[in-house]
């Protein structure tokens, strides 16, 4: 009981960061069409400049969760202002282009940023100072849970509820869906969909740049190859959801991380990956577009 | 051989035999093959860095038989084929030994060119693979698996009397490769393995097969992996509540283990040969503050040393003999009795293998200070 | 001064020019016609106007105001608006949120009320308000498409075959929302394969063939042309 | 728009030019140093791999991000069936290439109905998973993650294949044999099937093309290739290990396509040269090489976007 | 005359929407059938049910008496029924010739691997192809287009390609999907020709369509569709006087607009 307890507690946690890393990718492919494969990338471009921010200032005197809260919005705002630069050198100029043009682009800015953060950070493994944040543990029905976990589950669930909401209720948001189905008939209607794509590559990677950052606060370390590791982690959330769809790309974060703790402590530890993976090919199997993905019949 | 190679022996013959003697004497070419780029660049350029400084520092005493020492570096981004390609570029550059490479799957590779080209290889990789095939020119840098494994078994049974061991590894070959050792030596010394987990190395998120371990009751977790994967490890052990003793193997040995572990860091035990900051040899701390001064940064971990070694052993070589004959080095080396290393004292077997490497185990404190656990220090 | 006038447009894709200077206009209060075959230029004409293509050459004026290179979203604010070819309404959102889509240019209570007069003009969209707009049939989505194109509150609308595809049943209903339209004072610019139908409707009417205006004149006039007749009405179908 | 002429002198001068290029390629042992000649010969192997891919991504139009399973099959069946049962080099070649077919075919049968994106990671999947099943040392045979070593040289006529120089030519004569089959492929019905199921596949199955049966076929021709590629590489490193074989191979191979230009012979040899030749060159650079290497990625794809040498549209 | 295709209460569902429902009907052999009815009235439905683009939920369809229901779109092909889209569906990279050609594909008899291996037999087979490609060329006068990409084609012409492609294929059933779509009247008038000189070779046809002008005048037989359902069916004549056909569809006959 307190194994299984433990389990879904684990599985939430990553879950969350894959849900909110997810988004990225969900929402860029809505709008877009795009695999941003950089998505990944670019979250851990997060982390390494709130690392960056909190080691500098770490020892300052400063209460941790100030500035907690003054590395996150710094990182968020340059990870935001890259997703837009990038969008603009790399993703723009292929708008009409064959999609595979910009996929191969993305891959390209994926290999461009993972080695600039090599370049300026070093190739090592860095570690994130301790001691920022409480280290509580509490136990729950025989299974640890700490106060980052906790802070990690609620805090995915509050800003993907927000995100919910800003998309689904609000205009904005209407107009964001709606350059999402056809952006020609979205100008008709006065939507400036230029900048509804500069939002999304605004809002996807700063959601992601906070994924970034709790895998920081969580893992207290980064590398410059953890941009693929996790970008690949959570477009295989997004797709599991159904690429494009929001709700979709949450449900596939959290079930990907729920499947991953199963699969190491339940069947087995050496093919982890390769049961996730199988179970994913599976669940395709029987829904092709994914768990919340539409059904595109084909119009004849 | 290719033919560009024999028109270059051929001139260099020529040089030779028209007095080039008065002209300034050639560089002696050193090569390194390493990982620069991808995800083991931390270590690949380790490697470099150390090797370029050993020359540097010999160059400022006047280099070899009067020769300067020249550094060619070749990032072969550990994989197989851009290492094959390495070690022809390095071969057809004429370097005398090659450092390198970082895995196991790079050196495996490489090493029938160089043994083909008679050119000396030292690396750290410990695959038994690189031994198999009984090549010459091979000269492993690290301690090998088998020596380790046995000090191992020998420490968690023998030592501590653990009852319930939990053996967890990665996937690369080294490790998958120590951890099975260590699972048949300590079922040798009649020790009781409960589990053998997998993890996958730089995944980060090791709480589900931590939780499966937990919940056997091991009273010892022994990981044989790398250090970025150890340090968290040991952090999801404490948070999970886990009272097992956590136990590393020497990949674990880097100063980045403790900041990673944090507060649970203290406690842990890592088996390794002495590493240079606690070793009593004046060389070792000379060389680990002479990387620092020059590049502003510890070296990333204990094999940026080993490899260090290789090179100096080279070095020693080349000096004592008065030769680069790579026949005349190979037997030098094979015969050495005892090389006085960064990382202890040893010698090579007729494998190749580096013998005579004392292990030790050290514990963490929780500053990520390390002192010597078994054996009890002698003064 | 008309309301929206078009000098010498020329548009292309790629190598093939569309329209090869087009000349037309459109005065304040009237409903004009586009006839041409399939492959004539007439949705490419109402693209451009709209913005959504980029020009070769030419002018377009809207109310005085050179909009020959303003943005789309520009264009909507002046006054122009447009219910595309194939209806295009946004199949997973809701009527209702097509139509408040419909006037994402204009203040929110004057959206509300627009919305309540396109609800007494087609009452079957307030029945659907809360279904996906892709469920409705392909008469419904043309109301909805007309519908949310007057919740922008246009100067000027752009119609671009509202009958394709549609049963002659709807057809004739469809018309007679656009008189309704039309005599609310609406200034109409239609394309219309129908053009006997878009003839009676209209006041004045052009005739483009191959990215050119071959003829103009008044709708009555064309409708009684034998040019017209031959290429666009066929001959001697009689009604019934 | 006109389109040219069926087989005008345009169609030939291009196939002349590549045979006569081809040939001179024969003679780059005798220029190079053997370093060189080693990226040259694996130059061949990928060229051949990336050949393999545009089978089914370029011309089948199927995403397929997970193509080095294929040519890690080919090269374990090589490996496995050489150093534990001691057969042949040459004698290993029809098998590695049977059973690269043979799982492409597998693979394709259930997962061909996933549109696009969805294929693309499934394949992802397949690629992972195979990775991790030559880790864990499957049925004991694949060597874990040491892989195996110690292949034979491969004997022609019982002259073995020794030298840089000879196992080149090998690679070589694999290409030019590739490159002609490519050529037909183009021609024939089965070539045609493929471009019908790319344009149109509804379209295409109601004039009776079974777009089940095609690219089931499609990943069949396009595995087996990565097969026979796969048996070159083993033969050309004399050891197989799975990080050969890991996802971002089947990236860069995904990537080699796009850069190239899909469904074009001299595209994909372009793109293979730019994606793997050229970064030979920048060694001294190598912290910086692979910053260049995507920024050279993105702008080749914003200046070239149908990729360096795109397909014709023409009649075939 | 026997039945060469009839459904018997056919249905077809889509997520609860009754799209299609016990809808039987019959074409005879060498007839022309129209069939009409509103939007979304499941026309375009009926066909993808027949061509095997949809399974159907109840029912069965036969084909010269024997049950096709369910058989996949390139075996229905393979029976000699072909059918053309509202939307046109050319080949977009491909010229017109090449696109006829694709209509071959089922009389090819070519293995995949004598095509690769360029054997001689393939080498002639292809040349066969090409002469009954550019036969079908000459008959609907596209011979002049023959290496123009289709899709660059005026409409009109367009959907005179994809007439051309299924007419390659030898098809004992021709189904087209609103071929007058796009058409000025007189172009649709000269479908008409188009239409009948099929039927005249031989082939039954099968038509949607709007345009009352088309439907009228060549259909020996027409079936009127609304919400999935037979409300009629008989010829011109019938049709036009049927109350219930005329309050669904036709409209009162006040204005020009039911033609």
């Amino acid at each position: 009981m307190g194994t299984f307890v433990q389990q879904v507690f684990n599985g939430l946690t990553v879950g969350g960061i894959y849900a909110l890393i997810a988004l990225g990718y969900t929402m860029v492919y809505g709008v877009m069409r795009l695999i941003n494969f950089a998505h990944g990338d670019l979250c851990i471009l997060g982390a390494f400049i709130g690392l960056t921010l909190l080691s500098g200032a770490a020892g300052s005197g400063h209460p941790g969760v100030a500035l907690l809260l003054l590395a996150f919005v710094l990182a968020i705002a340059v990870v935001a202002a890259a997703g837009v630069l990038l969008e603009f050198v790399a993703y723009r100029p292929l708008r009409r282009a064959d999609r595979l043009a910009a996929v191969v682009s993305a891959l390209g800015a994926s290999v461009l940023i993972e080695n600039g953060i090599m370049i300026v950070w070093g190739p090592n493994v860095h570690v994130f100072p301790s001691g920022l944040l409480p280290e509580t543990v509490w136990h729950v029905a025989g299974a640890a849970i700490t106060f980052v976990q906790v802070l990690i589950i609620l805090a995915s669930v509050v800003l993907m509820a927000a995100l919910y909401v800003f998309v689904h209720h609000t205009k904005f948001g209407t107009a964001i869906r709606a350059a999402a189905i056809d952006q020609d008939t979205a100008r008709l209607m006065g939507i400036n969909v230029n900048r509804v794509i500069v939002t999304v590559f605004v809002v996807g990677p700063a959601l992601g740049a906070i994924g970034g950052l709790f895998v920081g606060v969580y893992y207290r370390e980064a590398y410059f190859t953890m941009g693929w590791v996790y970008g690949l982690y959570a477009f295989i959330a997004a797709i599991l959801g159904g690429i494009g769809n929001i709700p979709g790309a949450m449900l596939g974060g959290v079930l990907l991380g729920l499947f991953n703790a199963f699969a190491a402590g339940y069947i087995s530890s050496s093919w982890q990956d390769a049961i996730t993976f199988a179970l994913l090919i599976g669940i395709l199997l029987v829904r092709p577009t994914g768990l919340l993905g539409e059904r595109v019949a084909e119009k004849v | 051989m290719s033919r560009k190679f024999l028109l270059g022996a051929a001139a260099a013959a020529a040089f030779v035999a028209t007095g080039g003697v008065a002209m300034a004497a050639p560089p002696i070419l050193i090569g390194v093959q390493a990982p620069i780029t991808g995800t083991y660049a931390d270590e690949g350029q380790g490697i470099q860095k150390a090797v370029q400084l050993l020359a540097d520092e010999q160059n400022a005493k006047g280099g070899l038989l009067g020769r300067k020492i020249e550094v060619k570096a070749c990032d072969d981004e550990g994989t197989a084929s851009q290492a094959a390609i390495c070690a022809r570029q390095l071969v057809d550059a004429h370097v005398v030994a090659v450092i390198g490479s970082y895995t196991s799957g790079a050196a495996l590779a490489a090493e029938p060119i160089y043994a083909r080209a008679n050119v000396l290889q030292s690396s750290d990789g410990t695959s038994n693979q690189l031994l198999e095939r009984g090549y010459q020119t091979w000269f492993g840098n690290a301690p090998p698996n088998s020596a380790e494994a046995v000090f191992t078994a020998n420490y968690l049974v023998n030592v501590r009397h653990f009852k319930r061991i939990a053996v967890l590894t990665d996937h690369s070959s080294f490790a998958t490769g120590l951890a099975d050792e260590v699972e048949k030596d300590v079922k040798a010394v009649h020790g009781n393995v409960v589990d053998k987990a997998f993890i996958n190395a730089g995944s980060q998120n090791f709480t589900p097969v931590l939780t499966q371990i937990k919940s056997l009751n091991p009273d010892v977790l022994y990981f044989s992996g790398y250090y970025s994967d150890g340090g968290l490890i040991r952090a999801q052990m404490q948070q999970l509540g886990m009272k097992a003793v956590f136990v590393g193997g020497d990949a674990n040995q880097n100063v980045s283990f403790g900041k990673i572990a944090g507060s649970a860091a203290a406690g842990s035990v890592i088996l390794n040969v002495p590493a240079p900051q606690d070793l009593p040899y004046p060389a070792a701390k000379q060389f680990v503050a002479a990387y620092k001064a020059k590049y502003g940064a510890l070296p990333p971990s204990v094999y940026t040393l080993t490899n260090a070694d290789g090179m100096r052993a080279i070095m020693q070589a080349i000096a004592e003999t008065k030769s680069t004959d790579p026949k005349k080095l190979e037997g030098y080396l094979h015969h050495l009795k005892s090389f006085q290393g960064l990382t202890g004292t040893f010698a090579w077997n007729a494998r190749g293998e580096r013998t005579g490497s004392p292990f030790v185990a050290f514990e963490v404190d929780a500053q990520g200070n390390y002192s010597i656990l078994y054996p009890k220090p002698a003064h | 001064m008309s309301l929206l006038a078009i000098d010498d447009l020329r548009v292309s894709y790629g190598e093939i020019e569309a329209l090869r200077g087009v000349s037309l206009s459109v005065e304040a209060g009237e409903v004009v016609t586009i006839l041409g075959a399939n492959g004539a230029g007439k949705t490419t004409l109402m693209r451009a106007v709209s913005g959504l293509l980029g020009k070769r050459g030419g002018q377009i004026a809207f109310d005085g105001q050179d909009i020959t290179r303003a943005g789309a979203d520009r264009i909507v604010r002046l006054g122009v608006t447009q219910a595309p070819e194939g209806r295009r309404v946004f199949g997973t959102l809701s009527v209702l949120e097509n139509l408040r889509l419909g006037g994402f240019t204009r203040p929110g209570a004057e959206v509300r009320a627009s919305i309540e007069q396109a609800y007494e003009m087609f009452p079957r969209l307030r029945e659907r308000s809360a279904q996906l707009a892709g469920t409705l049939s392909g008469g419904e989505q043309q109301m909805l498409a007309i519908a949310r194109a007057l919740v922008g509150r246009p100067k000027l609308l752009l119609l671009d075959e509202p009958s394709l595809g549609l049963a002659p049943i709807i057809v004739q209903a469809i018309f007679r929302s656009l008189r309704q339209i039309a005599d609310s004072g609406v200034t109409i610019l239609l394309v219309e394969q129908n053009a006997r139908s878009a003839l009676k409707l209209a006041d004045r009417g052009y005739v483009l063939e191959v990215g050119r205006i071959v003829l103009d004149g008044r709708a009555d006039t064309l409708l009684a042309s034998p040019e017209v007749q031959a290429a666009y009405l066929g001959k001697g179908h009689a009604p019934g | 728009m006109t389109v040219p002429p069926a087989r005008g002198i345009l169609a030939y001068r291009n196939e002349a030019i590549g045979a006569l290029l081809w040939a001179l390629g024969l003679a780059l042992p005798a220029v190079l140093d053997s370093s060189w000649v080693a990226v040259a010969a694996i130059f061949a192997i990928y060229a051949i791999t990336a050949l393999s891919e545009d089978v089914i991504l370029g011309r089948g139009g199927m995403f397929d991000m997970g193509h080095a399973v294929y040519f890690g099959i080919g090269a374990y069946v090589t490996a496995i069936l050489n150093t534990e049962f001691g057969w042949p080099i040459f004698a290993t070649l029809p098998f590695a290439i049977l059973a690269a077919a043979a799982v492409g075919a597998l693979l394709a049968a259930p997962l061909i109905r996933l549109r696009g994106d969805y294929l693309l990671v499934a394949t992802i999947g397949f690629n992972a998973i195979f990775v991790l099943a030559m880790q864990n040392n499957l049925a004991g045979i694949t060597g874990g993650s040491d892989g195996l070593t110690g292949l034979d040289v491969p004997v022609l006529f019982g002259l073995p294949l020794e030298s840089q120089s000879a196992m080149f030519w090998l690679d070589w004569v694999a290409l030019g044999i590739v490159m002609v089959l490519m050529r037909n492929l183009d021609r024939c019905e089965f070539g045609r099937t493929l471009r019908y199921l790319k344009q149109d596949e509804l379209a295409a199955t109601t004039l009776g093309v079974d777009a089940r049966a095609a690219k089931t076929l499609a990943f069949a021709v396009g595995a087996g290739l990565a097969g026979l590629a796969g048996t070159l590489f083993a033969v050309q490193l004399s050891t197989v290990s799975p990080t050969s074989f890991v996802f971002t191979e089947s990236v860069t191979l995904f990537a080699i396509v796009i850069v190239g230009g899909k469904g074009s012979v001299p595209g994909v040899l372009l793109g293979t040269a730019l994606m793997f030749v050229v970064p030979q060159f920048f060694r001294q650079f190598a912290t910086y090489r692979y910053f260049a290497f995507g920024f050279a990625m993105i702008a080749v794809m914003v200046l070239r976007p149908q990729g360096l040498w795109p397909r014709r549209i023409q009649n075939e | 005359m026997s039945a060469l295709l009839e459904l018997r209460s056919v249905g077809i569902s889509f997520g609860g929407l009754r799209a299609v429902d016990q809808l039987s009907f019959s074409v005879a052999e060498g007839q022309i059938v129209g069939l009409i009815g509103p939007n979304g009235a499941g026309k375009t439905t009926v066909f993808n049910l027949i061509t095997g683009v949809y399974r159907p939920t109840n029912g069965e369809i036969l084909w010269q008496g024997s049950r096709i229901t369910g058989l996949r779109p390139h075996r229905v092909a393979a029976l000699g029924i072909r059918r053309t889209f509202q939307t046109i569906r050319l080949f977009a990279e491909m010229s017109v010739f090449e696109n006829v050609r694709a209509g071959c594909h089922l009389g090819v008899r070519q293995h995949w691997w004598q095509g690769v291996l360029q054997l001689p037999a393939q080498r002639r087979e292809e040349a066969e192809l090409a002469e009954r490609t550019h036969a079908v060329l000459r008959r609907l006068q596209l011979e002049t287009h023959a290496n123009d990409l289709a899709v660059s084609l005026p409409y009109g012409l367009q959907r005179r390609v994809e007439l051309a492609r299924t007419l390659v294929g030898e098809p004992k059933l021709v189904i087209l999907d609103e071929p007058a779509a796009g058409l000025n009247d007189a172009e649709s008038e000269a479908l008409n020709e188009t239409i009948l000189g099929v039927r005249a070779s031989g082939i039954t046809v099968l038509l949607v369509e709007h345009d009352m002008n088309v439907v009228m005048k060549v259909s020996d037989h027409i079936v009127v569709l609304n919400f999935g359902r037979l409300i009629a069916e008989g010829d011109a004549v019938a049709i036009r006087d049927n109350s219930a056909v005329i309050e669904a569809y036709l409209g009162r006959e006040d204005e020009e607009a039911a033609a």
